[in-house]
């Protein structure tokens, strides 16, 4: 056995070398993500989004040289977060930590923050509470609550008083009813019902059989992005929910760009409401979606956590200006509290008391494009949206 | 009435199928028996029955007095009724030495324990020693089973038996598909086996069964239709009927 | 009883769509004795397949599914010469060990060739619209999915029982050597099951595709409900396999309807019950 | 006809004595190599700390796979009911470390009385099923109760308190290392006492043919059900020094990929030796990790490729190829 982990000292020593011979004026970036696996989708869009800001904004800060090690992390698992994490800092010697697209995965790095000295840019992961974990995790993505909340006003204002609740039966999904019913009912509507389906559900007729015999006039739905969101949207056409004028509200991670195609048609006229469509129209998106895009490889895949990698890099960029380089993790997440600067997105701010990002929120509809490809359009903006999850409490 | 063991009435269906009728059968202490009949007669099931892998759809099974009709295999294992199998059934990687010990063992009840030592009890391995010795299984005692002859598998069958201590034991064919050679050796461990021993032995070999038998039970079709001393079968007109019924030529039984 | 008729319908239009990705499974882990989890991963070629030449190269449905049958099991012909047949035979865990190994191939070079988005396989428009059968609207697809299930299951019935091949197959499964002895081509018969197993998941992939989307992921996100409807209905099972997927996919529709939140509670308490009951599965062999 | 008496004394050289000296050689091996382990990669300490955790499922596993004879897709659901169980009480206020481990080691044997329980009264691939139905249901279960377990975001907040009020668990993972690696140790030669004693014996012999058992006047079901709660033990001590490493439980303990990847490993290393469960989990998470350094994206398919190669040259798993190799070999590994 002994032998066995010399043959590993050996490759991992080589690994090593290849790597140690850069500059001592290189500061490196560990960013940890669903590489392979179920979400290889969403880690490529991270890719995407810190490649983007690197070509568009050089590899340099101040002099010093940016690198970004890439670690992936198929699934949800803390324990390899937290070793992925650990061997960042320790072995490779990162002085930022970012990428991060499960909540647990976060959670399993916050209790190293401190020691290691190194602030966590979270890309994505949208629970509230992992905030509170640490004053050195900054997060440029979103959280469920924020961009649901709107969802309730657009609703009731759509003349929709009845509505059944279904999302996905956990955290996000727990999160994301929760926020909604809140929105909804202050609005003056009444949530008739409250779904859960279990995450693995793979035929939703029941469900939609469930949402006919409610008498609901809409339905709010959350689920992860990625296949099941394809069998839900399917299911509500094919049972006859859509033409019956039912009406259906969402977060945008169930219209997220990759899926559309997949969708085709039977996404046409979806409300959803999110921090970004890659439709978005501005200067800075234009240029954004151009690079990303090219980064990614196909135009069908660019998805919403790119934006949180590239808003990422940006607050990295800014923390290694700050700091001119030197390790200080409060000192760098000090120097962003408050900062404000124009994303892809639109306007967003670091909000300095949470550390979350604060950003438009947008409603869009499924229209179908001049080329005939569906996309998300912006129909109504609702500016400058703190996470009410932090809010509350 | 001195009766160790006995089995009334025995009956078994499968579906509308008997393979089993009404058998009734008693041993003494100290029996020499031997059951015989052609293939298909349901020996095995009988001894199936009676040990209890299967039960029956109507009958008794006593020993020593108790009625152990609703025991499983195992209880009736415990309370004295040993088999051995028509084929042998051996841990291929373990030793004779290993199987006998595992063994002595487990009647002693200490096979399931996890703070102790397999080897070690002296008074365990001379007993072990003691049975591979009496069968002649001390040279291969440390080798594993699957690289053993045969005829040696068939002896360690007996001495897992024998080891179990058992009142009444059930020998399915102890000489099934052991080389003429090896015969002997089978021959001279039964001659061995201890005298207050009730034994009920299934063999195809009639020498072996001559040798070896006081008293002949045939069974045909799932029922009894003799029962006597061995000299006395081949000239029983029932058996040769069921023999000849059965096959073109009656040498097993001539 | 509308809702009840309703819920039926749907259970059984799911159920159908596992059978015929399942089914091929069941043959050959009953008759091959061979435990393919990569049997997905070729459901999952066929997807592809299916995928890249209706979309992209704008052919009929049906030209993409005999396409992607076809190609799944010209795929599958190296793989079973140079991987399988080494393994035919062997404990089953080593089975799983290499065909585990397989998939994750697969997925890997799926997702380098073709990157992690889904992908859709589009219906004509006769199967793409609602059908009102009365009480309720239903998509034809899904009608489609129960045709093709039934044609399917009896298709196979009566290749398994009624042709020289079956008789073929059920006597080399029974003894392979004594098969052999008797002039049958075993190893053409072994070929020939694999490639039939291999072009029921291909049918199945593609078919139940508005299901179980296609995507890299695929043969590891549903392996376990493959693997969990094989045995409830007893390995190497027509009937079994029938009986399994409908119950399987009553009880997994009915649960969801009735208390969503408990839905996958439900349906593992039930295969439990089921196993219990059942410990060959529906209809399985004798051991 | 040459029967020897019964009283000469049997001539082949001591089998008994040879094994422990070989069992002796290997525990300093496991030793030698976890400390290598310690001074090689300072740096990778959380991983290897993984490693051992995962480690003692698969142990654990192979008492179930390797010495009963039971295929198993569902014991993530021990390994995750030690960490949930360790978890919980570290939240609620029971920090020390090596009652944490007792804790996981009660919570594993628990779940393994449960599994074991409904398990065994199937066989083969029903069987299998059974176990993959098990521990789905944990996974509902743990998801479900979000409110102990913190559901899907995961039982964060764990603080243990300092091994013997001194070594700390943190950031550079020294003491989290070094305290598995003494816990691995040590289950290891228990273990080892466990599968050498009369019971670990029955139970070889019961993987064999349980026929044979019955009629040698042993129950099979209590003996499998008191190895499924010793394996549950062992699986849920890994747990909870998953847990108490990490400071996180989440939901992928109880999750049937766990529960493949750690028969995979398993029957990489090799079944029924105890040696083949620990090569197995360090050559596979081992080359996992460095492949997926070496390329983040797209490293699963060498993992499938090595898998395959295995097969194709070690169809008995690695330790099977060592037995080969060097003929003395020990227990004999794979089926």
């Amino acid at each position: 056995m002994s032998s066995v982990k010399k043959l590993l000292g050996a490759a991992v020593g080589a690994l090593l070398a290849g790597t140690a011979s850069v500059a001592a004026d290189t500061i490196k970036v560990g960013v940890i993500g669903p590489f392979s696996g179920p979400f290889a989708l969403q880690g490529k869009n991270f890719q995407a989004g810190v490649e983007a800001y690197m070509a568009l904004n050089g590899k340099t800060v101040k002099g010093h040289t940016v690198e970004v090690v890439y670690r992936d992390l198929p699934a949800a698992n803390p324990a390899q977060s937290r070793a992925l994490a650990q061997e960042l800092i320790v072995k490779d010697k990162v002085q930022y930590l970012g990428g991060v697209y499960f909540t647990p995965d976060a959670l399993a790095i916050t209790p190293l923050l401190k020691q290691a000295n190194a602030p966590l840019v979270i890309f994505n992961a949208a629970t509230s509470a992992i905030m509170t974990q640490s004053p050195l995790v900054v997060r440029t993505s979103f959280t469920t609550a924020q961009t649901t909340t709107p969802l309730g006003k657009i609703a009731v204002d759509r003349g929709v008083k009845k509505i059944i609740s279904a999302v996905s039966d956990y955290g996000p999904g727990v999160d994301a009813e929760a926020a909604f019913k809140k929105a909804f009912e202050a609005a003056g509507g009444q949530v008739v019902e409250a779904i859960r389906m279990p995450l693995n559900t793979n035929d939703f007729s029941p469900i939609m059989q469930r949402v006919r015999s409610s008498g609901a006039e809409g339905v709010f739905a959350f689920l992860p992005s990625g296949p099941t969101t394809l069998g839900f949207v399917k299911a509500f056409n094919d049972t006859g929910l859509k033409q019956a004028g039912i009406k259906f509200f969402a977060p945008g991670d169930l219209t997220q760009e990759s899926d559309l195609p997949a969708l085709g048609d039977g996404a046409l006229g979806l409300l959803t409401t999110f921090h970004y469509a890659v439709s978005h129209e501005s200067p800075e998106n234009k240029r954004f979606v151009e690079a990303a895009t090219k980064a990614i490889g196909s135009p069908e895949q660019l998805s919403f956590p790119s934006v949180g990698a590239y808003d990422g890099m940006h607050v990295i960029y800014k923390m290694i200006e700050a700091t001119d380089g030197k390790q200080d993790a409060q000192k760098a997440v000090d120097a962003v509290k408050g900062l404000a600067w124009t994303s892809p997105r639109g306007p967003v701010s670091i909000d300095a008391e949470t550390r979350h990002i604060t950003e438009n929120i947008y409603l869009r509809e499924v229209v179908k494009g001049p080329d005939g490809k569906t996309f998300n359009k912006e129909i109504e903006t609702f500016p400058n949206q703190k996470d009410p999850g932090l809010a509350s409490q | 009435m001195s009766e160790l063991f006995r089995v009334e009435g025995l009956t078994k269906s499968f579906g509308g199928l008997a393979v089993s009728r009404n058998i009734s059968l008693a041993m003494p202490a100290g029996e020499r028996l031997a059951l015989i009949g052609p293939n298909g007669a349901g020996k095995t099931t009988f001894v199936n029955l009676v040990t209890g892998q299967i039960k029956p759809s109507a009958g008794r099974v006593v020993l020593n007095g108790d009625d152990v009709t609703d025991l499983g295999a195992v209880r009736r294992v415990r309370k004295g009724l040993v088999r051995t199998f028509q084929v042998t059934r051996l841990f291929s990687d373990m030793t004779p030495e290993e199987h006998v010990t595992l063994t002595v063992l487990q009647r002693e009840g200490r096979a399931s324990r996890i703070l102790s030592r397999f080897t070690g009890d002296s008074t365990v391995a001379d007993e072990v020693h003691g049975l591979l010795g009496a069968l002649g299984l001390v040279e291969v005692a440390r080798r594993k089973v699957g690289e053993i002859a045969y005829g040696q598998q068939r002896l360690l069958e007996i001495a897992i038996a024998l080891a179990l201590k058992p009142k009444v034991l059930l020998l399915d064919e102890p000489a099934a598909g052991v080389p003429s050679s090896e015969t002997p050796r089978i021959e001279q461990a039964l001659e061995r086996l201890p005298p207050s021993l009730a034994v009920l032995m299934i063999e195809h070999d009639m020498d072996l069964v001559f040798r070896f038998a006081k008293r002949v039970v045939v069974l045909a079709a799932g029922e009894i239709i003799f029962e006597g001393l061995p000299f006395e079968v081949a000239a029983n007109d029932k058996v040769r009927e069921a023999y000849l019924g059965n096959y073109a030529n009656a040498r097993s039984v001539a | 009883m509308q809702t009840i008729l309703s819920i039926g319908l749907d259970a059984f239009a799911y159920g159908m769509a596992l059978f015929i990705i399942c089914i091929g499974l069941s043959l050959t882990m009953g008759l091959m004795r061979v435990v393919n989890l990569a049997h997905g991963a070729f459901a999952m070629i066929a997807g592809y397949i299916a995928s890249y030449a209706a979309r992209d190269l704008g052919m009929g449905y049906a030209i993409a599914i005999a396409l992607a049958i076809l190609g799944t099991i010209v795929i599958s012909i190296p793989l079973e010469r140079l991987l399988f047949r080494r393994i035919y035979g062997s404990p089953e865990l080593t089975q799983v060990l290499m065909t585990i190994g397989i998939t994750f191939c697969v997925i890997g070079i799926t997702n380098y060739f073709f990157g992690p988005t889904l992908k859709t396989i589009p219906l004509p428009e006769a199967l793409a619209q609602p059908v009102d059968v009365g009480f309720r609207t239903i998509s034809a697809h899904r009608l489609f999915v129960i045709a093709c299930g039934v044609v399917v299951a009896t298709g196979l019935w009566f290749l398994i029982e009624k042709t020289a091949f079956g008789i073929k197959l059920r006597a080399t499964v029974d003894n392979a050597a004594m098969a052999d002895a008797l002039g049958v081509r075993t190893q053409v018969v072994y070929a020939v099951s694999f490639a039939i197993a291999i072009g029921l998941a291909a049918l199945g992939g593609v078919v139940g595709a508005e299901f179980l989307p296609i995507e890299p992921y695929y043969a590891l996100r549903y392996m376990v409900t493959f693997l969990v409807v094989v045995s409830v209905g007893g390995a190497g099972s027509i009937p079994g396999a029938v009986v399994a997927c409908i119950v399987l996919g009553a009880i997994d529709t009915t649960g969801r309807y009735l208390m969503p939140e408990f839905g996958n509670f439900f349906f593992y308490a039930a295969v439990i019950g089921i196993v219990c009951v059942f410990p060959r599965g529906f209809f399985g062999r004798a051991q | 006809m040459q029967v020897i008496a019964p009283s000469e004394k049997l001539v082949a050289p001591s089998h008994t004595g040879a094994q422990i000296g070989r069992d002796v050689a290997g525990v300093l091996l496991i030793i030698a190599a976890g400390l290598a382990g310690y001074w090689l990669f300072p740096d990778n300490l959380a991983l290897l700390t993984r490693v051992i955790a995962v480690a003692l499922m698969v142990l654990s596993l192979d008492l179930i796979v390797g010495y009963c004879g039971i295929a198993t897709l569902g014991h993530a659901a021990l390994f995750g009911a030690g960490a949930y169980a360790a978890g919980i009480a570290c939240v609620n206020g029971v920090t020390e470390p090596l009652t944490l481990i007792v804790i996981g080691a009660v919570g594993g044997a628990a779940a393994g009385l449960v599994m074991g329980t409904i398990m065994l009264r199937a066989h083969g691939l029903p069987q299998l099923v059974l176990s993959i139905a098990i521990v789905q249901l944990f996974h509902e279960a743990a998801n479900k109760a979000s409110a102990y377990t913190g559901g899907s975001d995961g039982l964060s907040g764990l603080m243990p308190s300092p091994l013997f009020g001194v070594f700390e668990f943190d950031l550079w993972g020294q003491t989290a290392y070094l305290f598995g690696l003494i816990l691995l140790v040590f289950v290891f030669i228990v273990l080892k006492f466990v599968v050498s004693s009369p019971f670990g014996m029955l139970c070889r012999g019961i993987k064999e043919d349980q026929v044979r058992i019955r009629a040698m006047g042993a129950f099979v079901f209590p003996v499998l059900l008191k190895m499924f709660v010793i394996s549950g033990a062992v699986a849920g001590m890994g747990g909870a020094l998953a847990a108490i490493s990490t400071q996180v439980v989440g939901l992928d303990s109880v999750s049937f990929e766990l529960s493949a990847n750690a028969l995979v490993m398993l029957v990489l290393g090799g079944l029924g030796t105890l040696y083949g469960a620990l090569v197995g989990t360090v050559i596979f998470m081992g080359f996992e990790h460095v492949v997926s350094s070496i390329n983040p994206f797209h490293w699963m398919t060498m993992v499938g490729a090595l898998l395959i190669a295995v097969v194709l040259a070690a169809p008995k798993g690695l330790s099977g190829l060592t037995d080969r190799l060097f003929a003395s070999g020990r227990a004999k590994g794979g089926r």
